[in-house]
């Protein structure tokens, strides 16, 4: 039991937070935001850093990390409000690497690590909500490979990554394929979403795809616990800079006369946001450091965490708006767009209720960290 | 003790309901249904029909073209056009500086100014907010000094609702820095088409700009546009503030939200999910809860007996109420609400041709979701912040 | 739409008020309490009020009231938490008066109006939690009469009260029977209740039994919410006196040198305190004006009222005790009295959840009051 | 980073473990397990058990006969005990007076007052709040005053926990009233033999008397009871505090406690209902949430790396997460938890014979729900009440 960061991951938090610091400004979020919500440029960066290949081996070119790491890096990137989607390429390597055929992966991981490759989940279905075997895309399989029909929505920068991880059934049963934006029968509608980031519907109609696995479930399931352990340190970050954002204004806005941190029931709505944070926090460590354990021990401990950055994204975010009073909803101060994204990320892979549902679906006799 | 109206209220109701039903216009109600996108002009065009009607200014007395309604009579009206789906009045003219003007404005003021309003011809906005005020109002920092018949304005104004559109603006200017703050302060008319104004638009964190900055830079005013005398402008403006009541609570657009928000629950497949529909079960609760309270303090205000203090409560739980209606229509749509697609917000949006139509998932109630959430962020902000509400409210019990 | 109160009313609530405040003073309350939790001689008080007879036509000696008198009449008995059970006696006056076949109105209703009887409602079982219609408890036909054999728990004053209304199955269907406790067959083990009132285990074997009705669920159900009008009244007069004392307290208490009711944190504590009073005062008019609707309409406002004063009881009731510190979680200091009272009275008649899933399920696509 | 405890680790908790269940009276642990009441002699034979095997002061230096195991260890330790059913050790003598006798005690009290404390023969209590201080530890009334060799005590303590079976009681005095508050108060150990000692039983809610009032009328007490310097009392009472850390959340026993309430949801039929269920979801990620918060200043104590200041944080949720379970034990029984049955709170109770067994419903655990739930109410209010955990955790955040 032991939860002190190596030097390794300590020199890895700093080499990203320098560049959240010195790469990726406000200013310079705000003109990626106004241009579409994505940079490949800034995600080109991120790959420099060695970021796209955290999840990938290195006998493909990764760095063969974990989730810890994975960690460490989405907290700093939650800390900017970084759009580019590292998130998704943490689920591509992770989920390559373990499911895909060798040929898929000697074709991809490489591209991938190295940022050549942007490679997205499209699995949302407009009947599905957060069901992950609700699946009405098709698989056929075409000679040696296979095409598919499908619509998927709210895919992350659909419109520009280069490939899609798409589940689709095969006799019923779920499979996980993997389509070139580039292929035939492949249609984009890009959009900006809430958080000023960047979506896509994608439409496929018989088009060409590669088999990553017959056990779709699994490795979509998979793929989500990714998801969501990532989200979860990405929360954190995102809720300790809002945080300090809202400790500073308290510090500086005076009202009546006094700093409005002097006033004992703002003071006790602060204690509460740090209490969520922390908790969140831990949940945090608790799903990365569960991320790897086996399946039906991995869901129950990811559904929680993401229950309880649900509650407290939700708060925090809330809160810091009507800390602020009203320079908290304008578009021009930076806490209305950290509350936006805390808002946005508490309905990617599963939302409060929904998540609710799972834990008490999934619970036990016994309690605890251990169970 | 009776909860039903009675016959004559209930008459009245249903006139309201048929003259309401007559005359707005469709396209009206259907983006308001909707929480489309309304122009100036969808506003302004229902002003004026009320305004002919003679019902713009609902609350007024006769004695100025008002309808002399009761407090019954006026909540009866608001109801009706609430749940047919009509716009908010914008209140700065006919219900916030009407009521003043007919108190403190002389004979004069109160021919030159009221039937503007009443009709609906003239848009006002509100000029109390400054930078860094906050709930501080008394502090109010924007100059006029006299010149002989006129006010030199020099100063800013802020959270500006609509004053985009805005032709005259009545504020709270400081004539004088002696004694307490709230001693110095004047109630000023000023066309906003002088010299020297200056309107920037607050975009909000829903991408749209619903508030704005307001500068005066060397503005000339007449005097006569001095509402009663100088430096007892807070006066007035607390008078104004006390008869904020009921509305304040915003029970009857609760009540059509939260229609639309099973409708929204039916149509995203989870008004039969236990889990969620506990929620919008829980909300409904609130708004009949917020719904009797609002009865209450009707019923005393027609009897005049037992009157009831709880505007704050009103303030706090309406406000609250309204964020949460919005938060749970997002949260129906769960991931089709993420996408930001200004143009789906406008009436008549057939979405995405070159999808078919589909987009995203065909749904186009999706679209205002988000963006209705994160607007109204501010109704816990505005009007007294809920803190300041809480405080006033402790007060009331504890002194 | 009207919410004043008569003249008369007023009268009443005045004659109540001075009852309880120069009548059951808190010492002769503690003395009840600790000779077991029900005082016959107070309960004849409340009877020579009148109050016994409130909802019993004069026609049959009584005063022919309506649910306004009644929350009157209870919100003053909740402010000087009263343990003699007249929401039982309104209970049985409205249960037999409207359902009761002429000679059991005739036998009952004038005694129970005088106060000679006391007639309570016998319908807890071991299995049914909060749902009214399951129901293990027989009827038999014996000639002319019937005989009831049948287990019922925590019947108010069970072991003092002189009969019971009690339902049972006939052929499978709910009936509502009255049975006397002095009957053959009848035993019955008395105790004291967490709120210091009595209740009793009621064991019925074969035990002679008069025939209310055999529509016993419909009568069961108004029984019910006659019950809960009540309670709610009762519960908006308990946060009401609770409310005062805290306040009291918060103003007379000094810490760190000064009166703890000038903390801000406590002050908005306060407020939201009144906010659940006042919404909960709203709630008990509703459920008062509602009380005589039609049936779904009626069963739909009662659940509503009983689940915003659960909550409001709730949060009321450990918010007073939290304010008062220490001295709040002492027998002697009166206001952890008026909270075990608020406590008691949330499970009575159906709990907050057990009423979030009534409202759930009688939920229409209108909202509002008059939906 | 790991979640899983080392080899070492898992042996250690292993051997406790067995140690624990070969140990620990069935009888007692019955009562744990079910809420039932206590003796004074259930306390203290589990306290000598633990006494004869050295772990009495389980967070002892090795120098003072303690075992001297790290901050994981205790952890493991405690949590043992806690699942196993033991009763929680009463804290007055092993885990609080003890460290400050070693810190500030001279070698002649070190020998005196530890072993006695160590074997669980000796019953301390503790001397801080009086009747008004709340959470204003510092305004200390009672007074000290040095005659001789002697200190004469006057004054009065209460929520004296368990006191009435104390031998022994560690107290607050004031010795100045000079200069600050704090800067007035000296340590002194008490016999509660001594004359002019009364002890009061204070009964709470519940109706069970688990604190108490003393009061001190002129007992003399032997200079050379007081521990270190006079007037430095408030020091060393703020190092006892320093050492509360995370057995303060109490997470041991929420754990044991959620198991239960689990089984006390299925004998009442409301595990598989939804609504009940989710309720019980909740709490389970709030005490998962907790331990992880726990494991997490555990491991800092352990390295010393990256320190955490969370205690307040972990006293407002430790508390938080007790008062819920016992209320959800409650509000399962539902009526059921009504009837107030003192005898039912006494093991080995069949119910009431006259009625055949069968009361309420013949499900004995229903009896001691309500009454822990009012019990638990005190969670929130002692050891620094949470409102005061929310001002040093602001404190931490905005200085």
């Amino acid at each position: 039991m032991d939860f002190d960061f190596t030097d390794d991951q300590e020199h890895l938090r700093d080499a990203v937070r320098k560049w959240v610091d010195k790469g990726y400004s406000f200013e310079r979020r705000r003109d990626i935001v106004k241009a579409g919500g994505f940079l490949r440029e800034a995600y080109t960066e991120l790959a420099q850093l060695g970021l796209a290949g955290l999840y990938i081996p290195e006998a493909h070119d990764g760095l063969g990390m974990g989730p810890v790491e994975g960690m460490v890096v989405m907290e700093e990137l939650g800390r900017g409000i970084v759009l580019e989607p590292l998130v998704q390429t943490l689920i591509a390597g992770g989920v390559l690497s373990g499911y895909a055929p060798e040929a898929v992966k000697a074709a991809w991981l490489p591209r991938i690590a190295s940022g050549e490759a942007l490679v997205v989940l499209a699995h949302q279905e407009r009947a599905a909500r957060y069901q992950l075997d609700a699946c009405a895309a098709q698989a056929t399989q075409a000679g040696a490979g296979w095409t598919l029909s499908a619509t998927k929505s709210i895919v992350p920068v659909g419109d520009q990554a280069d490939a899609f991880i798409v589940p689709a059934t095969v006799a019923g049963k779920l499979a996980l394929f993997l389509v070139e934006r580039s292929a035939a029968g492949v249609s984009t509608r890009g959009y900006g979403t809430q958080d000023g980031g960047r979506a896509a519907e994608v439409t496929l109609k018989e088009a060409p795809a590669s088999l990553i696995t017959l056990d779709g479930l699994s490795a979509l399931e998979h793929a989500v616990d990714i998801g969501i352990a990532a989200t979860c340190a990405e929360g954190v970050g995102v809720m300790d800079k809002t945080m300090a954002i809202t400790a500073e204004y308290l510090n500086t806005r005076k009202q009546f006369g006094v700093f409005i941190g002097s006033f004992q029931a703002l003071r006790h709505r602060i204690a509460d946001m740090k209490m969520q944070l922390e908790l969140a926090r831990s949940m945090s460590y608790y799903a990365a450091l569960k991320l790897n354990a086996p399946t039906e021990e991995r869901r129950r401990a990811l559904a929680r965490a993401k229950y309880q950055l649900g509650v407290s994204m939700r708060f925090v975010g809330q809160q810091a708006v009507q800390l602020h009073g009203g320079i908290g909803v304008t578009d021009e101060y930076i806490v209305s767009h950290y509350f936006k994204r805390l808002t946005q990320m508490e309905m990617t892979f599963g939302d409060t209720l929904h998540h609710l549902g799972e834990v008490s679906q999934r619970m036990q006799d016994k309690a605890g960290v251990f169970a | 003790m009776d909860l039903a109206f009675t016959p004559e209220e209930q008459k009245f109701r249903e006139d309201v309901r048929n003259w309401v039903h007559a005359n707005l216009p469709p396209d009206i109600s259907q983006k308001v249904h909707n929480a489309l996108r309304l122009s100036r002009d969808d506003m302004q065009r229902w002003a004026k029909i009320l305004g002919k009607k003679g019902w713009l200014g609902w609350g007024w007395p006769t004695q100025f073209g008002g309808p002399g309604w009761n407090a019954v009579q006026k909540h009866l009206f608001e109801e009706e056009c609430a749940l047919a789906g009509a716009p908010r009045v914008v209140p700065f003219g006919p219900v916030m500086v009407a009521p003043v003007i007919m108190a403190f404005g002389n004979a004069e003021q109160q021919k030159r100014f009221l039937p503007g309003i009443a009709s609906g011809e003239v848009w006002w906005s509100q000029g109390y907010s400054e930078p860094g005020s906050g709930s501080d109002l008394a502090s109010v920092k924007t100059r006029a000094e006299r010149q002989g018949d006129k006010y030199i304005v020099n100063g800013q104004k802020t959270w500006t609702t609509l004053g985009q559109y805005g032709e005259w603006i009545f504020c709270l200017v400081r004539t004088s820095t002696e004694g307490k703050p709230q001693t110095g302060i004047s109630f000023l008319l000023i066309d906003m088409k002088s010299p020297g104004v200056t309107v920037r638009p607050i975009v909000l964190l829903d991408g749209e700009a619903e508030v704005n900055e307001v500068w005066f830079d060397n503005v000339e005013v007449p005097a006569e546009n001095l509402i009663g005398e100088e430096n007892k402008g807070w006066t007035y403006a607390k008078h104004l503030l006390s008869h904020e009541r009921t509305n304040i609570a915003d029970v009857n657009r609760a009540k059509r939200e939260l229609e639309r928000l099973k409708r929204i629950a039916k149509a995203e497949g989870v008004y039969d999910d236990t889990r969620f529909r506990d929620e919008i079960a829980k909300l409904e609760v609130d708004v009949v809860a917020l719904e009797m309270m609002v009865l209450r303090v009707l019923s005393a205000e027609k009897s005049g007996k037992n009157s009831l203090d709880v505007a704050g409560l009103l303030k706090i739980r309406g406000s609250e109420i309204q964020q949460r209606y919005s938060e749970l229509m997002m949260l129906a749509a769960g991931p089709y609400s993420l996408p930001l697609i200004h143009e789906a917000m406008e009436a008549g949006w057939q979405g995405d041709q070159a999808l078919g139509g589909l987009w995203p998932g065909g749904a186009a109630h999706c679209a205002p979701l988000a963006s209705t959430y994160f607007n109204l962020r501010k109704t816990t902000i505005y009007g007294g912040s809920n803190e300041v509400q809480r405080n006033i409210v402790a007060q009331t019990v504890l002194g």
